[in-house]
């Protein structure tokens, strides 16, 4: 038996709507609205204009800027404005609209032919950077940056997060299974660039047919393919690193420390188009499920693309939503419309028909502790709810360790007087983060 | 074992503060938060153990033999207050920083029935000169532990939804009344 | 919390002073209040401790104190000693329990007043009161034992809920009754 | 406040999670509540009419004060969430089945009223609020709240005391004549069919509410385990010691009667895991539950009273605050 | 007679021995403390509300006489006769503290403003502007949960019927804690007894604040132009009223009359007085003027 | 004269030394399961209270600061002991019941509170009324404690029976748990009469 993070909880997954539906492509969009912040860091700036005719991976908007990704078109045609638009987690967003001309042309020199056995580490750094890859995990942090091992540290093994915890999402999963070739090669690549042999890659055990694909593909790489107990949050990434290598990324560290590069399944993939073809991260694999979508799909989907779009492509809705939420159920955001772009980070769209999403109606804590025997952290979650109530936001950040919570939800999953613990966190986060830009 | 029993029974069977009803302003006034009110349970102690050792000289050697025991209140309140007075001036000078951590409780301990009323009971009871320390410690102590399980609670109802006329020093009453029913629970263990 | 914003300088022998005469004053004025108290409050005293004694011992009519026995008074009838009135201490439920107790000279209990005491009313401090007092009342030494069991008719009967403080009141005053057969040099 | 009535057309946004589990703060207590049920209805039976009376009395009047205190504080009312209703029921089980119905609602307006919303009500509450109902009774009404009827249902357990008062005041072998021989005695302790308070008689079935909530996940075994087992181990140890009828040595004592005699099963299994006033780890919680045990042991070995469940339980919980502040969890990746 | 003696000469004899203790210690062990800042901080209001800036009454009152460069008049519940105090004490003058009070500067109720989503989660402005900003249609308003009512330490804020706040100007004591806590900016501190303001927050372009809330400020600028005093400027969209002027020179508020959206709010009895009178003038005006136009009409016919 | 009443009128209900300030609680528990007590030792503390603030306020001036507490407190021991004195040689009944707490009066902080936060800052008069206010204040605390614990329980006020047979008095009420219960509740309940005085205060001053 695998050995197992503390805490967790065992929601339903809710995958069975679209675990078995093949990844099918979405048309084009008519206009791909295409924000130019997409990722954690430094938002990058337009370097094209309204009325600019741009060709599909084209360059559209960058910055010096280390921590940040860059942004390509996602089709060719015009741009038709630059300006403001509904973002799915920034609210509004500078984005760049470019309206379909249908031609889906290639920006000149894309796609070529290149071997990643000759590439050194810092070549391949440089195609992810401007390729613009980002962590399609969700966290959407950029993997040139994840990548680049600071001199004093070193890297000892690369995991591939093939966890796919999260309720109802399956892009993951149907990728392994369907394009296990670009994820192998994706993988390989990033090992060589960080100069490590080891490879894991861990997958939840209720994938036995990924899980199956995976040990084929990756058989003979020195890659270990691991089968990881179902519970949520597996796939945050230092339980997945706790469980696989027994270590405990320090708190307020990060992976490195424990000599650890984590990616995604589809940054994985994305690694692989941009080096050995030279393909910008322009689309992504999405899982567009609920109750209330006719036909539950995953989808192949161009960046910009907007929510509405893709939901018509699978049938539209089949009852009034109750809720719209990019991501999955656990960790993903409520959106207050479907006109908003679907960006690098969206890794499903989900449509709650009316029950389907509870969040009950919040009462006292009753201090059952069942918060702290679920948080993978080793926090105490009802605190925070307590202290943010009352507004004793440095006293959760000092005495309960609160920047140490992940936001993974697990505490509010279980909590049986509905606490919103999570929003508290937030809250908690935001106030102390301005008390101390007002010290500063 | 008698001085055994005579501590235990001060510190939780008879607790000064939960059925004898001493030392309450206190009990009350400090015990908002925690680390203020182990402080001021140490400082009590300690001033009593002085105070109880210099009373009962005091008390034996002058007021005894020259009959005049009705003074007993005047002269050990005035030594009390001149010697919490004296401890304030030593420890500022000598360590600013315990001072303040309790400098600001060492008056309100002058003014403090418990610390007068330890050395009252003892030479009232005619207790020996170990004895009497031993009580003294013993209700020093059990005052801690009366204030130190106050804070706990009051800290902790700091974050509940405490109905606003009762909130301060009303709660405090109400917890005090649990606390002392709840030490009901020692009656009848010793003495 | 002194109004003027800036602090003066004293001597030593102005502070001292300062206090010393405070307290001469008041000594003063202590002694002058305990000069006209004191009198007043030892003739009081005298005069309740005969009193509580005449409640025990209604018959006599006069209480000499006996020589030896610190605060034992022998009650007697036309020069006559018909009973013993001592103190007797225990410890009851709330500490100590101080009482007076009037012996007949065969040792066996008169009646009893309880002086001090910190039992819980409503509870032990009905052992100074009817229907308890009863039960001791005319009571020797070797009866003065306290039972739970109901069909016991010979003992003392404990109180329902205050058994310390029955044990307790009966323990002094067999005490007191024993010291007097002693005294009297076991009479029986 | 802002709040309109939710408009159908717009989406409703809330913070992630969107999901939760099905587990409800009245789903837990109406569980408890149901658990305690068969040995409340078995106290109902067998002490008769009287006990059925102060059941009542104290179920009504708790869930009425609860309703009445809200209402008062105009919070929202929640007398359905089953908590009120449950400390009622409990405190009602804590009580000698002779006592007059009406010191039953003085009890249960003590325990919600003072114990639980002076201090803030469901969840803030430090003292177990049955357990102050009963304390305050007990130190009001003293003579009322020991006084045993005689039993009329079995003609043999003819004893106007209840075992642990026997055991105290004439010793263990006058407890072992009351019931004639050993194997009655546990037999009778197992069954409930012995004097004592209403519902903390019969064993067997608040054993079997306790296992199904164990079973629930609504309460650690660890608490009544921990708590049991000590009472078991320092009665066995130091039981024979302090017996009236001569100190019989160590390893002396008989710690079977021990757990079964008094409310230590449905302390143990009902009032210790109270999660609202217990520390909330588990380490805390097996702090908690030795510390009971002891203070259970030190009472009725030592004490005035002859029963210490629920005194110990108030104790420990005066102490949880300071337990709680010691016994944070372990968090994840700290250092050392 | 004996007894009476030993007690004067036993009291006096402690009193002496203390005193002499006492007097002794003091010289061996004095040390500088400045009494001032007890005195201070007993003169100052003890609200805590930190408006001063600093943490707390004792913190202030610490600084304030330490610090030669602090001035006295920081405390703003306590008003001038606070600062006079302070002043005196520390030797320090005082300067005019400006008596302000909380100001909602946005006037759109449930019934005047749209709505983006259903919000559900924890009452508070600053959890709910958290999650895509708050529920409010306009992202610059008042979005109506009370954090500023619940933060005011002197109770001067409640929560109206229409889920905006409402000042009890008696009570606010201008320290702006409101304004602080307010995630929105919506709270403005403005000098007290200000005839008229426009009590909207939107940076939004006309069309968009209009689309979201009827009473928004459109930044069209009719105000400014009417203004004969130059106490409006329009910036970002939004006009802003400087009340000192209007206070100091303003009796004919005639900027109520033009503003299209009736952004722009008279606030004191005066002001409302004289809007009527100006708006009636204006009717009458129009109405006249309407009549004319008829007249004019009918007579060419 | 308007300032005097003020002065007396403050110590009652606006800063009772026990309900609202919450100095020297001890005795408000220790003595009033009787109102007897209660009210001997609110009269006890009212009579020193007075004095005190009298005495204090003459000396003030004279008084070195360096040891102005030991000075105040020899005075209020002073006072104290002849009050002691005075009952044990006149009302042995009394002082018995007082026991250990009339010997206490003298650390009651309320009485050096005020000698230092007012006596010693006012002349004569107002200390008088002063202290006279809160000594009645602290009474009155006292006496209410004092009559609803023993009517409560004991069924009687002063020692005389009110409530038949029938009541079967809770002895919690005269037991230290009952005390600081009804003491608890006894504060919530003076503040709320404080604020609907300032509130009904407030309303008058705007009328
Ligand atoms: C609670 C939680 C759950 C997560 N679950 C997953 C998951 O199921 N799959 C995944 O790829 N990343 C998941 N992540 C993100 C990973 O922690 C990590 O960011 C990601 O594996 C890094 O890869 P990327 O940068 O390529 O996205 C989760 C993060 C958190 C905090
Ligand atoms: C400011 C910042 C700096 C980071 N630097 C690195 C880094 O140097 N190397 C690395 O492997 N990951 C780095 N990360 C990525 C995080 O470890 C993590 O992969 C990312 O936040 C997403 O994880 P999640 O999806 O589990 O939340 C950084 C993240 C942040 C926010
Ligand atoms: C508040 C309270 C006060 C008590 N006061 C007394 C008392 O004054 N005297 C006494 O003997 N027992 C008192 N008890 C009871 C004893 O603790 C003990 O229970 C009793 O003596 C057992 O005797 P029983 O067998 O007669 O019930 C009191 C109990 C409580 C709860
Ligand atoms: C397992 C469990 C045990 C409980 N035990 C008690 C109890 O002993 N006494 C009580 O008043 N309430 C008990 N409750 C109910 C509830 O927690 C109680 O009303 C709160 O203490 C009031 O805030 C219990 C609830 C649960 C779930
Ligand atoms: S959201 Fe934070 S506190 Fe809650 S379980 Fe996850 S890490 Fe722990
Ligand atoms: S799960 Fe909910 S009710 Fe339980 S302790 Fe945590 S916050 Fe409180
Ligand atoms: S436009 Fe102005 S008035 Fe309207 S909601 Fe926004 S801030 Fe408020
Ligand atoms: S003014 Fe600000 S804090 Fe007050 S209710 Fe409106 S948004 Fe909330
Ligand atoms: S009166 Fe204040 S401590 Fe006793």
């Amino acid at each position: 038996m695998m050995k197992s993070f503390r805490g967790g909880v065992h929601p339903n997954d809710s995958k069975s709507y679209t675990a078995s539906k093949p990844i099918e492509t979405a048309p084009l969009p008519d206009k791909a609205i295409i924000p130019v912040r997409q990722h954690i860091g430094a938002p990058c700036s337009p370097i094209v204009a309204k009325g600019d005719l741009v060709k599909k991976g084209q360059l559209i908007a960058t910055t010096d800027a280390f921590v940040s990704g860059n942004v390509h078109a996602s089709i060719s045609g015009k741009v038709i404005d630059v300006g403001d638009y509904p973002h799915p987690v920034f609210g509004t967003c500078l984005a760049i609209v470019v309206e379909n001309d249908g031609k889906d042309e290639w920006v000149e020199g894309i796609p070529l032919k290149r071997d990643w056995q000759d590439l050194d580490t810092d070549s391949i750094n440089k195609i992810i950077r401007e390729a613009g890859i980002v962590g399609m995990g969700g966290a959407t942090f950029p993997t040139h940056v994840k990548m680049a091992v600071p001199k004093d540290k070193k890297a000892e093994a690369f995991i591939l997060n093939a966890a796919e915890c999260e309720p109802y999402l399956t892009a993951d999963h149907r990728m392994m299974l369907e394009q296990s070739d670009r994820i192998v090669t994706g993988v390989k690549i990033a090992m060589k660039a960080l100069g490590v042999t080891k490879g894991y890659v861990g997958i939840e055990d209720n994938k036995p047919d990924a899980i199956e694909a995976m040990k084929k593909a990756f058989s003979g790489t020195g890659v270990e393919v691991v089968g990881l107990p179902t519970k949520y949050p597996q796939g945050a990434e230092k339980m997945l690193i706790k469980v696989l290598t027994g270590k405990e990324v320090p708190s307020g560290g990060l992976p490195l420390e424990v000599g650890v590069v984590v990616a995604n399944v589809g940054t994985a993939a994305a690694i692989c188009d941009a080096v050995t073809q030279g393909l910008p991260l322009i689309q992504r694999v999405t899982t567009i499920s609920g109750k209330a979508i006719k036909e539950p799909k995953n989808i192949l989907v161009r960046v910009g693309t907007t929510f509405e779009d893709a939901i018509n492509f699978c049938g539209g809705f089949a009852s009034t939503p109750e809720k719209i939420i990019s991501g999955g159920p656990m960790m993903g955001m409520a959106e207050p419309s479907i006109d908003l772009p679907i960006i690098k980070g969206v890794s499903g769209i989900l449509a709650m028909a009316e029950g389907e999403s509870n969040t009950g109606t919040e009462s006292s804590c009753i201090r059952c502790g069942r918060c702290l025997n679920a948080c993978p952290m080793g926090l105490n979650p009802s605190m925070f709810s307590i202290l943010g109530e009352r507004g004793h936001f440095e006293e959760a950040v000092q005495d309960f360790n609160l920047l140490d919570c992940v936001e993974c939800g697990s505490c509010v999953y279980v909590c049986p007087a509905k606490r919103n613990i999570v929003q508290y966190v937030k809250y908690c986060k935001a106030q102390n983060a301005a008390k101390k830009a007002a010290g500063k | 074992m008698e001085y055994f029993t005579l501590f235990m029974g001060a510190v939780v069977v008879n607790n000064f503060v939960l059925t004898k009803f001493l030392g309450l302003c206190i009990f009350f006034g400090v015990s908002k938060n925690l680390s203020a009110s182990a402080g001021m349970g140490i400082a009590v102690t300690a001033v009593m153990v002085m105070s109880s050792a210099l009373a009962w000289l005091i008390y034996n050697f002058i007021l005894l033999p020259f009959g005049l025991t009705f003074m007993t209140t005047a002269v050990f309140v005035l030594l009390i207050a001149s010697f919490v007075q004296l401890l304030e001036m030593v420890i500022k000078k000598y360590s600013p920083a315990l001072y303040n951590m309790w400098g600001i409780y060492l008056l309100l301990i002058a003014t403090n029935c418990i610390v007068l009323s330890i050395p009252l009971i003892n030479v009232e009871s005619s207790y020996g000169f170990l004895y009497s320390l031993v009580n003294a410690v013993g209700s020093g102590l059990g005052f801690a532990l009366a204030i130190v399980l106050m804070a706990s609670c009051r800290e902790k109802l700091r974050l509940a939804d405490v109905p606003k006329p009762l909130e301060g020093i009303g709660i405090a009453f109400i917890i005090a009344g649990m606390l002392a029913l709840s030490f009901l629970g020692f009656s009848g263990m010793i003495g | 919390m002194s109004t003027e914003h800036t602090p003066k300088e004293y001597s030593i022998f102005q502070i001292a002073i300062n206090l010393t005469i405070t307290c001469f004053i008041s000594g003063i004025i202590i002694a002058g209040v305990y000069f006209i108290s004191h009198p007043v409050a030892v003739k009081n005293a005298a005069a309740k401790e005969m009193e509580t004694m005449q409640v025990l011992v209604p018959e006599a009519d006069k209480f000499t104190p006996i020589e030896g026995e610190e605060d034992w008074y022998a009650a007697e009838k036309g020069g006559e000693t018909i009973a013993y009135v001592v103190p007797g201490e225990t410890k009851g439920y709330g500490g100590k329990i101080g009482m007076l107790v009037a012996v007949n000279a065969d040792g066996s209990v008169i009646d009893y007043q309880i002086l001090v005491a910190n039992e819980t009313p409503g509870l032990g401090d009905k052992a100074g009161k009817e229907p308890f007092k009863s039960q001791i009342i005319g009571k020797t030494s070797d009866h003065l034992v306290v039972t739970k069991d109901a069909s016991n008719k010979e003992d003392v009967q404990a109180m329902t809920g205050a058994t310390i403080s029955s044990k307790a009141v009966t323990k002094g005053v067999k005490e007191a009754v024993d010291g007097v057969v002693e005294y009297v040099g076991g009479v029986k | 406040m802002a709040e309109v009535k939710s408009n159908k057309e717009l989406f409703n946004v809330s913070v992630s999670p969107h999901i939760r589990s099905k587990e409800s703060v009245s789903k837990i207590m109406w569980t408890v509540n149901i658990c305690l049920a068969p040995a409340a209805l078995f106290g109902a039976y067998y002490f008769g009419l009287n006990a059925i009376l102060i059941l009542v009395a104290g179920v009504v009047s708790a869930v009425f004060f609860e309703w009445a205190v809200q209402k008062i504080r105009k919070k929202p009312v929640t007398v359905k969430d089953g908590s009120a209703f449950l400390t009622g029921l409990l405190l009602a089980m804590c009580l000698p089945p002779t006592l007059p119905w009406w010191m039953t609602i003085v009890g249960s307006f003590i325990a919600i009223v003072i114990a639980k919303h002076a201090m803030g009500g469901l969840g803030s509450n430090i003292f177990n609020p049955a357990h102050i109902g009963r304390a305050a009774l007990m130190v009001s009404w003293p003579v009322a709240m020991t006084t045993w009827s005689k039993m009329t249902t079995a003609a043999d357990v003819v004893s106007s005391a209840t075992p642990l008062n026997v055991l105290k005041m004439q010793g263990h072998e006058a407890l072992i004549d009351t019931f004639g021989n050993a194997s009655n005695m546990y037999q009778a302790l197992f069954l409930g069919t012995r004097n004592g308070c209403i519902g903390e008689t019969c064993t067997v079935l608040l054993v079997l509410g306790g296992l199904f909530l164990i079973y629930k996940k609504y309460i650690n075994w660890q608490v009544p385990v921990v708590m049991i087992g000590t009472v078991g181990i320092l009665t066995w140890i130091f039981g024979g010691l302090v017996d009236p009828a001569g100190s019989l040595g160590f390893f002396a004592g008989d710690p079977l009667f021990h757990i079964m005699a008094g409310g230590l099963i449905i302390g143990a299994f009902f009032m210790a895991t109270d999660m609202v006033t217990i520390p909330m780890t588990i380490k805390g919680q097996i702090i908690f539950a030795a510390g009971a045990g002891v203070m259970t042991v030190m009472i009725r070995l030592l004490g005035g009273y002859p029963e210490g469940v629920c005194y110990s339980i108030l104790l420990m919980n005066c102490l949880t605050p300071l337990i709680d502040r010691f016994c944070q969890p372990k968090k994840f990746g700290a250092r050392g | 007679m004996n007894t009476a003696i030993m007690v004067v000469l036993v009291m006096t004899g402690v009193g002496l021995i203390f005193g002499l203790i006492l007097a002794f210690a003091n010289k061996a062990f004095a040390i500088e403390v400045n009494p001032l800042i007890e005195i201070v901080e007993e003169a100052l209001p003890k609200g805590q509300c930190g408006a001063c800036g600093y943490a707390g009454c004792a913190a202030y009152a610490e600084a304030v006489v330490l610090d030669p460069d602090v001035p006295p008049n920081l405390c703003i519940p306590g008003k001038k006769p606070v600062a006079d105090e302070v002043a005196e004490i520390t030797g320090k003058k005082s300067a005019e503290v400006e008596p302000q009070v909380a100001q909602i500067r946005c006037n759109s109720g449930i019934a005047e403003s749209t709505k983006k989503y259903n919000y559900v989660g924890i009452e508070d402005c600053i959890a709910a502007s958290l999650v895509q900003g708050g529920p409010k249609g306009c992202q610059y308003g008042c979005m109506g949960f009370g954090t500023c009512a619940a933060n005011c330490p002197f109770d001067a804020l409640s929560m109206g019927e229409n889920g905006l706040p409402i000042v009890d100007q008696k009570k606010c004591t201008g320290c702006g804690k409101c304004a602080s806590v307010c995630p929105k900016h919506v709270i403005a501190m403005s000098p007290i007894g200000e005839p008229v303001s426009v009590l909207c927050n939107s940076k939004d372009k006309g069309a968009a604040a209009k689309k979201v809330c009827s009473v928004a400020c459109i930044g069209c600028g009719a105000c400014k132009k009417s203004c004969p005093y130059d106490a409006i400027t329009v910036e970002n969209n939004l006009a802003v009223v400087d009340g000192k002027i209007c206070l100091e020179k303003c009796n004919n508020p005639i900027c109520l009359e033009k503003c299209p959206t009736g952004a722009i709010v008279p606030l004191t009895e005066d002001a409302k007085k004289a809007s009527v009178v100006i708006k009636e003038a204006a009717a009458k005006a129009k109405a006249e003027k309407a009549a004319q136009a008829a007249q004019a009409k009918k007579e060419e016919k | 004269m308007n300032s005097l009443w003020s002065e007396f009128k403050k110590g009652i209900i606006a800063e009772n030394p026990i309900f609202v300030l919450a100095l020297s609680l001890c005795p408000a528990l220790a003595v009033t399961s009787s109102a007897t007590t209660s009210l001997t030792m609110g009269l006890s503390v009212m009579f020193v209270i007075t004095m005190n603030n009298c005495v204090v306020s003459l000396i003030r001036n004279v008084v070195n600061p360096k040891v102005r507490v030991p000075v105040y407190i020899t005075s209020i021991a002073t006072i104290v002991t002849v009050v002691q004195l005075a009952l044990q040689a006149y009302a042995p009944a009394l002082y018995d019941a007082l026991g250990i707490y009339l010997a206490l009066i003298v650390v009651f902080a309320i009485i050096l509170a005020r000698a230092e936060s007012f006596a010693s800052k006012h002349t004569l008069i107002p200390s008088f009324f002063d202290g006279l206010g809160m000594g009645v204040g602290f009474c009155v605390a006292l006496v209410i404690i004092g009559v609803l614990r023993e009517l409560f329980g004991a069924g009687s006020i002063f020692g005389v029976k009110l409530l038949g047979d029938w009541y079967n008095a809770p002895l919690i009420m005269i037991l230290p748990a009952g005390g600081f219960m009804l003491i608890g509740y006894l504060i919530g309940g003076w503040k709320m009469l404080v604020q609907h005085m300032e509130k009904k205060e407030a309303e008058r001053s705007e009328a």
